[in-house]
């Protein structure tokens, strides 16, 4: 069992990708495997992970990335081709409830008083580390809520566990990514957050250094219009300028 | 006391029980061959196994009843039983395992003293130790100990001294004679050493393929002929009590006699083990005597090493698979066996008068009453 | 050496640890002593429900306890309405969850350690007076102790590393309920931090190594076989 | 009732399992013996060494297996280079990481075990002609069965349930390396797939519970104390 | 054979152990009361204890030496030890207990024969069970068993009877004797009932508080009189060598003398067990009297039961602890007891000729050699 080479199958293409795009690039893979009679060996985790992944030599084609330092942090390590780091789409926030929760209204403005829709706690992800966390605490940071809700947030390591607590009604509120809000039947978004309040939220797609280039063709295609239209039906917004200038970052 | 047991039966294996008998004696000893079922005998009655059927009272207290579904716990049963194979607590020093029972019987009378068991049994010693620290012999004593310790209302010992050298075998046995004596507490125990088993009583239950073949006055048992394999050289011996009847300081001789009015009297060399501690005139003590140590003779015989001369009367002649046991009342009753050609020879009858020639070395003391 | 939210934290980290340790004890001695000595009829299904935190990812399992244990959880709503009890988000969450994910290993190995002592000294316990329960207390348990201390050290262990199950029934409330291994998850999440991940982790094997020699100390003062 | 995909999943899952638990049992037994009966210097850090990934989230674990076994590895470049053979992202790296992350359970399961075996037994087979090698076969191996066939348990139950270590140095490749618990994962991050979520834990506990009565089975047949 | 202990020194908890001997007889009794070192000294020789000085050395072969630094490992010393705790393996059965040691004896000469020692064992129909299902003798017995399979060069038994019936005592020492005789394998016994011992040797090591108190001929040890333990009531036995010369067919008796030119005669019956066997004129046989079983007198006694009057001289008198042993040869050379008093009476002196009184039945047949 020792010698399971991934070598041998020539006509593999591998992509990592975050767990939170799985569900369009689930479609766009499958698509392409039909399209151009090839095998798309997809793995989900999170960004983290597969970025020490390749960092560590797996055999990957390309990568999806939910933030911009995974982006980085392999350039850095010199396992992206650069030229190839293309923005796939962008995201926004919502505000979630529970189902069975009355509905509630929310202003987003500094003297809005949070806590009177936070009778227990809210939820988002943890800004150490998760992506969605990150933005929501940008959010709230802006608005003077973070510190205004105190101990009532709750940090999760994912944004699927923003969802189910807020399913479960074990947190009044949190937030998620749009995307993710559509897809679950047990919640309903109380209001879209303004980008503004939030760095653009960024899902970023790079070829990962190889002697060939046969994942090119992939990457563009989740670049065109057709992968485009995938994420927009998934909820996901287009990205006007796809190019992502590596050294502008630094 | 009085141990019921009635249509016993059990299944071990292939192996089967039936154990059907009812014990009075305060001493009881078992018998029996290797694998005769005497250690599933005491399980059954400690609780330890569960019988398939029958009744086991105790003294008025039902420990266990098929029909009736009782089934006194094992604990409840204030039985102490010593195993075969000691069982000691290997986590606890033999100090925390002789004292292992102290919690439970603070509502029980308390006949049996720590210091003195643990003096008597020669473990003083050995306290902070552990049960892995220890010899084979001194194992079996911290057993003992701990059992009696437990302040239990019947013993059931399983070869309680099979590691333990004759001294104190005879330390022990003399102990258990005296507790028993004192406190009426019942002991069955298990030996293949007949010899123990008779210092301390005369009542048997020999135990032979799973069965209680015989019961009763180990003489009676011999006589029906049932068990042969006990009847063999050295097995059977006379056990009696006589009381200190004189002293003769010159000759360095104590004598004994059968009641304080008989004439017939046994001298016995003051060397004697047991005799050691002033012993009084009057006293009472429980000897022991071979059957083949006694020689029968028509008269009285002069110049021999033979210091005892009993005159008696023939009172039975047993005669089982070459061997003859006679015998004789001469105010102690003994039993001398002798071989085909000696009852030939002697033209031994019944009713006759002989002569018993012991030996004063062979009589063995083997506890000297209190009074 | 260290910044005083790091010592709060591995405080913390510790003090879960030993409080899940304790609360498992009781509950895998017993669970163990009824796997290893009774013949009950819904035994494999206790087995099974038992073995469900070890066979099933953690955070499925912390799911699950959320769902039971949440305010709208079957107990947690109770708890909470009648008791005014919460579980989730908060130290009891850390320590049930721990609890939960280590007791299928506590319960194996005390398990199989009941399994290694000789029925027969139970029953010279039982001569000598003892009751059943006095007799597990003082002889089946002291005897069974090599497994019960490597059933609580792997309790221990396990509560130093758990993750999944924490995160999902206890959040991440920083100051509250953060624990030494949410903190190197958090840590392995970004990049970079790999001397901090390598440092936390030293850190949690350290304390677990004390246990370890803690409990090497325990069984020595316990051991009973010949050398 | 099963899709071709999850009946291969299983499968996969299974075979993991089977392997790892049985690459595990030797190395584990071998480590539980040396811990129960050597006194080497080096043993509390060859216990820190096995207890590591109990103690740190298996994330962690598994980013330094990748460390150690990826292509760019200590070990992996030079497994790579020389011998051709790559140990991460495939069936290897499955069982690799359920034989680390469970190694620990076994390894103290085992060790207790061996702890209550009397030596006495052992000297007594010396005296017999046997050497120590087959003393420890004949009389020490079987004499701990009942703690042997425990971590063989764990082991297996905790393969079952192995999420972390392998997600990193095996990836989620779907039909590849995705087992029954990372599938379970993967149900968990898409919302509204609580049935499915709820369908493959039970197929997982199912197994599990198929080889603790394979255990008992086992067990029975080698039990020697007193009824 | 010979096996050299030098300067040995041991220590357990505070016991401290010093073994210093040289031991060549084939058999040889270890004695001593309990907790005296007996089983420290077996496990010494064996290697599972490691001596902290000293050294052991087995005909040529050297098991330990601690100043060469030698430390045979104890599988490589071909021993075959019976522990005083049986120490069967509970996993196994008992067939698979006794073929334990078949992997390991292929270059090894097989003098036991399996078929034979289970049936002389009486352990037929439990080669299925395991050890828990047995009872205490017959775990015993399979140790024996078990040992003796191995085909080791010398035996260490550590109080191998003390579960068993004497009539599977007799048997194994029978056997025992029987293996030594035609394997020359030496035996070292511990036990506590020295009749036991005896019965298979004359030669003793006397054990105690960790020493050897004493080694050599019990008679002679007894002599100096160091162990006044192991004299006492019924522990000092003749164990002598005769020859069949004659049957009385009518009176059922079989007689035998020192050797076959000898005029003494011992008279036993014919039903005596060990003789039941068709017995050869010729034969010879092992017997075995107790010392207080033989009266002296100073002419032959007519008139009694005693069937046996060997006429001889004294040719020794010790006198230990108020006790008095006579040696008489008689073509046997036969040790009796006598009290003070007898002394007196009879005026024993060296070299005075007076006649053994012995009942036939007192005499126990031991072993008879097949010629
Ligand atoms: N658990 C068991 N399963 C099967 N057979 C058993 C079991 N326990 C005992 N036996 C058998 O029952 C018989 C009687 O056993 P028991 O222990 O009562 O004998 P015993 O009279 O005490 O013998 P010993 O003097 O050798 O101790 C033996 O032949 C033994 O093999
Ligand atoms: N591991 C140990 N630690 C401390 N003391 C020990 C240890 N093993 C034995 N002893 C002590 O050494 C002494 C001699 O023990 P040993 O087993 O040799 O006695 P023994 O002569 O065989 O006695 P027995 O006839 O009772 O079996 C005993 O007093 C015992 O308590
Ligand atoms: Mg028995
Ligand atoms: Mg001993």
């Amino acid at each position: 069992f020792v010698s399971c080479s991934t070598k041998e199958n020539k006509n593999t293409l591998r992509i990592y990708a975050a767990s939170g795009t799985r569900v369009p690039c689930e479609t766009i893979c499958t698509q392409y495997e039909l399209n151009q009679g090839l095998t798309v060996d997809r793995n989900y985790a999170s960004s983290g992970i597969l970025a020490k992944q390749i960092e560590n030599g797996a055999d990957a084609d390309l990568f999806i990335s939910a933030s911009k330092e995974w982006i980085d942090y392999l350039l850095r390590k010199n396992k992206l081709v650069d030229s190839t780091i293309t923005l796939l789409a962008e995201n926004r926030l919502a505000i979630i409830t529970s189902i069975n929760n009355t509905d509630f209204k929310i202003d987003y403005n500094t003297s809005f008083n949070i806590n009177s829709i936070t009778p227990e706690r809210m939820a988002i992800g943890d800004p150490q580390y998760v992506p969605v966390g990150m933005y929501a605490k940008a959010v709230l940071d802006s608005l003077n809520w973070y510190a205004a809700l105190n101990q009532k947030i709750i940090m999760t390591k994912d944004v699927t566990s923003v969802l189910h607590l807020v399913e479960m009604n074990e947190c009044d509120w949190g937030i998620v990514y749009y995307t993710e809000a559509l897809q679950s039947k047990k919640v309903k978004i109380v209001s879209e957050i303004p980008t503004s309040l939030h760095p653009p939220i960024l899902f970023y797609m790079a070829e990962v250094k190889k002697d060939t280039n046969k994942a090119l063709p992939l990457l563009h295609f989740f670049a065109s219009i057709e992968g485009e239209r995938i994420f927009a039906f998934h909820g996901y917004s287009a990205v006007t300028n796809k190019t992502y200038l590596a050294r502008n970052t630094h | 006391m009085k141990l019921e047991l009635k249509n016993i039966t059990h299944r071990l294996g292939l192996n089967s029980f039936s154990y059907n008998t009812t014990i009075t004696n305060d001493i009881t000893g078992i018998y029996g061959p290797s694998g005769a079922g005497k250690t599933t005998l005491l399980n059954c009655i400690a609780g330890i196994e569960k019988p398939l059927s029958g009744s086991i009272v105790f003294n008025d207290k039902t420990l266990f009843h098929h029909d009736e579904g009782i089934n006194t716990p094992v604990n409840k049963r204030n039985l102490g039983v010593v195993f075969q194979d000691n069982y000691l607590f290997p986590h606890l020093t033999i100090l925390q395992n002789l004292n292992y029972s102290k919690p439970y019987i603070k509502n029980r009378t308390r006949y049996i003293d720590f210091d003195k068991v643990v003096s008597l049994l020669g473990i003083e010693d050995l306290l902070t130790k552990k049960p892995n620290q220890l010899s084979g012999g001194e194992k079996q004593r911290v057993a003992i100990g701990r059992t009696l310790l437990s302040q239990p209302e019947l013993l059931l010992f399983d070869e309680p001294f099979s590691n333990l050298d004759r001294r104190k075998r005879k330390q022990i046995i003399s102990y258990l004679l005296k507790i028993n004596h004192q406190f009426k507490i019942p002991l069955l125990i298990i030996s293949h050493d007949l010899e123990d088993i008779l210092k301390l009583t005369n009542h048997l239950l020999i135990i032979n393929n799973g069965c209680i073949e015989a019961a009763g006055d180990y003489l009676n048992i011999s006589e029906e002929g049932h068990v042969p394999d006990i009847i063999c050289h050295k097995r059977y011996i006379n056990i009696f009590e006589a009381y200190c009847s004189g002293f003769d300081v010159h000759e360095k001789q104590v004598s004994f006699s059968a009641s304080p009015s008989s004439h017939n009297k046994l001298h016995l060399s003051q060397s004697t083990s047991m005799l050691q501690n002033n012993i009084q005139l009057g006293q009472r003590i429980r000897l022991c005597l071979h059957p083949d140590d006694i020689a029968l003779a028509n008269n009285r015989v002069e110049g021999v090493s033979i210091q005892n001369q009993l005159k008696g009367r023939i009172t039975q002649i047993i005669s089982s698979r070459g061997s003859h046991y006679v015998t004789v009342d001469c105010g102690f009753v003994l039993v001398a066996e002798v071989t085909q050609a000696a009852v030939k020879t002697l033209q031994l009858e019944l009713g006759q008068t002989v002569y018993c020639l012991i030996k004063a070395k062979a009589i063995e003391v083997v506890h000297s009453y209190i009074s | 050496m260290f910044t005083s939210t790091e010592l709060d934290i591995i405080w913390l980290t510790i003090k879960v640890a030993l409080v899940s340790t304790a609360v498992s004890l009781p509950i895998s001695v017993l669970l163990g002593w009824i796997f290893a000595r009774k013949n009950i009829t819904c035994k494999p299904l206790l087995e099974g429900l038992v073995a469900l935190p070890l066979v099933a990812p953690p955070v499925v399992t912390g799911y699950l306890l959320l769902l039971l244990l949440g305010r709208n959880g079957w107990i947690g709503r109770w708890l909470d309405q009648t008791l005014d009890i919460q579980l989730a988000f908060n130290f009891a969450a850390l320590v049930i969850a721990s609890v939960v994910v280590s007791l299928p290993l506590a319960v194996r190995t005390i398990r199989s350690a009941f399994e290694l002592v000789d029925p027969v000294y139970e029953k010279a316990s039982h001569t000598l007076g003892a009751s059943k329960r006095s007799t597990f207390f003082r002889v089946t348990l002291p005897m069974a102790m090599p497994g019960i201390v490597s059933g609580m050290i792997l309790s221990f262990a396990r509560s130093l590393g758990e993750f999944g199950a924490t995160i999902t029934l206890a959040g991440n409330i920083i100051g509250k309920t953060q624990t030494l291994s949410l903190m190197v998850y958090a840590n392995m999440q970004v990049p970079d931090k790999e001397m901090e991940v390598a440092r936390l982790v030293i850190i949690s094997l350290l304390i677990s190594l004390a246990a370890i020699i803690a409990s090497e100390y325990l069984k020595r003062r316990n051991s009973y076989l010949s050398k």
